[in-house]
């Protein structure tokens, strides 16, 4: 059977560029960087490159790209650092639709390290409350950290605006970008941000790749600490082949991002309008002005999201009932309980996510398949009678 | 690894002037073998105080024996008074450049070469200002400063 | 020009079978080993049997392994999680032979965070000071860390018997064996380990994936704090092919134990008789009968390591002239202070590490090169004359 992959949120198809990119350097040049030799070195040159390419996505400079194993590696890095560069300050600050990357740290901080915790909230569509967010900022605040687009809802905070205010009162700004990059254009100078976080696995590049960007002249303190590698920031051998493929998957990033705001965004609404028009008590989760150009959090009436999820898998669709960073209950994820989604669609959510490699035909077949699930699914719900809500 | 330039791997693979020179009326010796690098400079001065020969025994890494080498080029034909002039940036440009963290290996040079020009005028270096940051090679704090500021 | 690769101990070069393992899995199985798709529950089952594999060359339970992105990654969360038990406990132990990822750490734990570190010191053979590690033990001790084998010698520590004297007192103990896994047989059960780290680039596996293991019924804590993932031990997306392909390397390493112990290791007593024979003032570092099958670290007088390597580097030969992980500097390494190596030929050091793939050609070519190589450069050393140093 085919697949029809629309979890591309959760994780992405590597780039057979990529791939090309990445194979000649496990078997053939598998040399360590920091060697003395020219074997080794060959491969010192690629990830010299890669990381500009890295940088140019996100209008950075080489040097302040450190490459980590993960996005959640990046987030604790940042975290870890900001708290060591101001051991005095107490008060850290995020929203409480954060990643559990960000959100479970700072709730093992505040829980174990008696840090003071802001969780600013969001409204019904999704969007952070500035005021509250604003109010909060103190003098004993170590750091801010705020996603720039949310992983479920693909809802944008306004970045460049938040991080201008915060880096003014003197306090560090790091945003989780994991989402954002590839999808919006990121420009890290333009949006006074002093770290940011990426992942490769969410733009085509391998899983167990990801990226910190430290603004030049910040005092940074490592969190893996061991030799000198990434100049003394993240010690471990070089994780080379990855690096080298996240380098041409930044590069591919940065050309299709006009194809991600045009054709991906396209279908993605063609799916959500066809899927409103064809299935009765249907709601889009987040700000639909304001949301990434490939993602649709959709809740269906009455039916629980792990079935609809085992219908579409019947056919071959992949999507997801919310975060993929599930522990495996079927609670409404912490993002749409933030944002008040009634549980009797909450329940019923479906995140689509989509990438330039889905078609219009694809679209089609969600919306068929999902037609007839929703509607086998309804008729056995007992919240659901007469074609209505009960 | 480091980024050698094709001069400076020319010189470490292919030295110039590498010996002990029988007839040297001026030797410097700088470094040991502790510390892991060591030149002992080679001169031979004619009576205008002119450099006419030049060679160099050196203990330590590529860029320590491509600056040695360039050194004993460098230096002859000139007199004592131009060669005093020689620093260690010159060494860094006749090279094509030495990676920044290995500019202290022709520091060294510069540092033999002053002290077999006062082997040969009989004269006592004076103490230098600064903190001694190396002791092997008699580098001060400023020195090193001054190496990276003159070599960006 | 054909590359002689001896430089395994730095990292070593994915093997064949291993890439043919994790192709798969890049552009075709992609999906989120998490997600509740048959596509990416594809993914759950390899990396399931990829754990057995694992758990298989140590002899553990594929519960006790968790999957981190690199050797210093899991020395790191090790430390982190005993100090994280025993939040009262202040000294911690190691010797001062240890990779940065262990001894850097320790040094931060020491100046940063007031830890009372205990360096236990090797003779000049490389051998721990047993004595002085038992005396060292408190009932305030939280953890005591030693590598099974040392990367720059090869120097075997005897941590079965260390292990049982150390938990014996209630004291956990974690041992780096990152070089030793493949080389020699590691038995967790048998040698009583609570914590154990493993690095999958020293074994024929990609750079970036590690793993730790951890005792069954030891309350760990996770270093990188994040989603589900490692049921719950470590956040972040799991690096679905690096995993398989350790998986792969892991079967791969246990099948060719034997081989290490017999083949490579001819090879590597070979090079080093006619080293010794063919070159003058010439010496082997660290305990000749409690050394790694593959590692030859050996020193020649009045010359400089780097000198050497770039000699070796024009005929394709790589090696190393000590710890990969070097700052820039030419200071001879830790480990070779340590053990009191005299500096004449600490500074001409080279360590030449071996594997399946090396053959008798490539040491005879290693051979004739070092010969002449150190001929030039003795030519002219101020300490060296008329044959001999001086
Ligand atoms: C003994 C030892 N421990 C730890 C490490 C660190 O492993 P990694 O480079 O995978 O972080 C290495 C190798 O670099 C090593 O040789
Ligand atoms: C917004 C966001 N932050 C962080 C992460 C964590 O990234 P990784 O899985 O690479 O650790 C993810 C995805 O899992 C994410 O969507
Ligand atoms: S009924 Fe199955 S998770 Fe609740
Ligand atoms: S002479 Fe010291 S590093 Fe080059």
């Amino acid at each position: 059977m085919n697949v029809i992959y629309t979890d591309n949120n959760a994780t992405t198809r590597v780039a057979d560029e990529v791939i090309e990119e990445m194979l000649p350097f496990f078997g053939g040049f598998y040399g360590n960087p920091s060697s003395m030799h020219t074997f080794g070195d060959r491969v010192g040159k690629k990830i010299r490159q890669a990381r500009q390419k890295v940088a140019d996505l996100i209008h950075a400079d080489p040097d302040e790209i450190i490459f980590t194993s993960c996005g959640t590696e990046s987030d604790n890095s940042a975290v870890f650092s900001a708290l060591n560069a101001y051991p005095d300050k107490k008060r850290i600050i995020t929203s409480n639709v954060e990643h559990p990357a960000i959100l479970n740290l700072f709730k093992y901080l505040r829980d174990k390290k008696g840090y003071d915790v802001v969780l600013v909230p969001v409204d019904k569509k999704g969007d952070l409350d500035l005021d509250l967010l604003y109010d909060s900022l103190s003098d004993d605040t170590a750091i801010v950290s705020l996603m720039w687009a949310n992983n479920e809802t693909g809802v944008i905070f306004p970045i460049p605006e938040i991080a201008e205010k915060v880096t003014e009162k003197g306090i560090l700004f790091h945003t989780d970008a994991v989402q954002a990059a590839g999808k919006i254009p990121i420009d890290v100078r333009a949006a006074h941000v002093d770290m940011l976080s990426l992942s490769g696995h969410k733009i085509h590049a391998p899983k167990g790749i990801g990226v910190l960007y430290v603004k030049k002249g910040m005092k940074f303190f490592p969190y893996l600490i061991g030799g000198h590698q990434e100049k003394g920031r993240r010690g471990g051998t070089e994780n080379t082949v990855s690096i080298i493929g996240l380098g041409k998957a930044c590069e591919l990033a940065a050309q299709q991002l006009p194809i991600m705001n045009t054709q991906v965004k396209e279908l993605r609404d063609y799916l959500q309008s066809q899927l409103l028009e064809k299935i009765p008590s249907v709601s889009v989760n987040g700000d639909l002005e304001n949301r990434l150009p490939n993602t649709l959090s959709i809740g269906f009436d009455a039916v629980e999201g792990e079935s609809i999820l085992l219908m579409l898998d019947k056919e071959g669709i992949c999507a997801s009932s919310g975060s993929a960073c599930t522990s495996g209950s079927l609670d409404p994820s912490h993002v749409l309980m933030a944002m008040e989604v009634p549980f009797k669609s909450a329940h019923g959510t479906i995140r689509f996510s989509l990438s330039h490699y889905n078609t219009k035909e694809e679209m089609d077949h969600i919306v068929k398949t999902m037609v007839s699930a929703i509607e086998t699914l309804r008729a056995m719900s007992p919240f659901w009678k007469d074609g209505k809500l009960v | 690894m480091w980024e050698y330039t094709d001069k400076v791997k020319d010189h470490f693979m292919h030295p110039r002037n590498v010996g002990e020179l029988k007839d040297a009326n001026a030797v410097g010796e700088t470094g040991s073998l502790n510390c892991g690098d060591a030149l002992k400079l080679f001169l031979k001065v004619d009576e205008n105080e002119r450099i006419v020969d030049a060679s160099f025994m050196t203990f330590g890494c590529a860029s320590a024996v491509a600056s040695s080498s360039a050194l004993t080029e460098i230096v002859k034909g000139m007199t004592l008074d131009e060669a005093a002039k020689v620093t260690n940036g010159d060494i860094a440009d006749y090279l094509g450049g030495l990676p920044k963290e290995k500019m202290h290996c022709s520091v060294m040079g510069k540092s033999a070469l002053q002290k077999a020009i006062a082997d040969y005028r009989g004269i006592q270096i004076m103490e230098k200002p600064g903190e001694m940051v190396c002791e092997c090679f008699e580098v001060t704090d400023l020195e090193i400063i001054d190496a990276v500021k003159a070599n960006g």
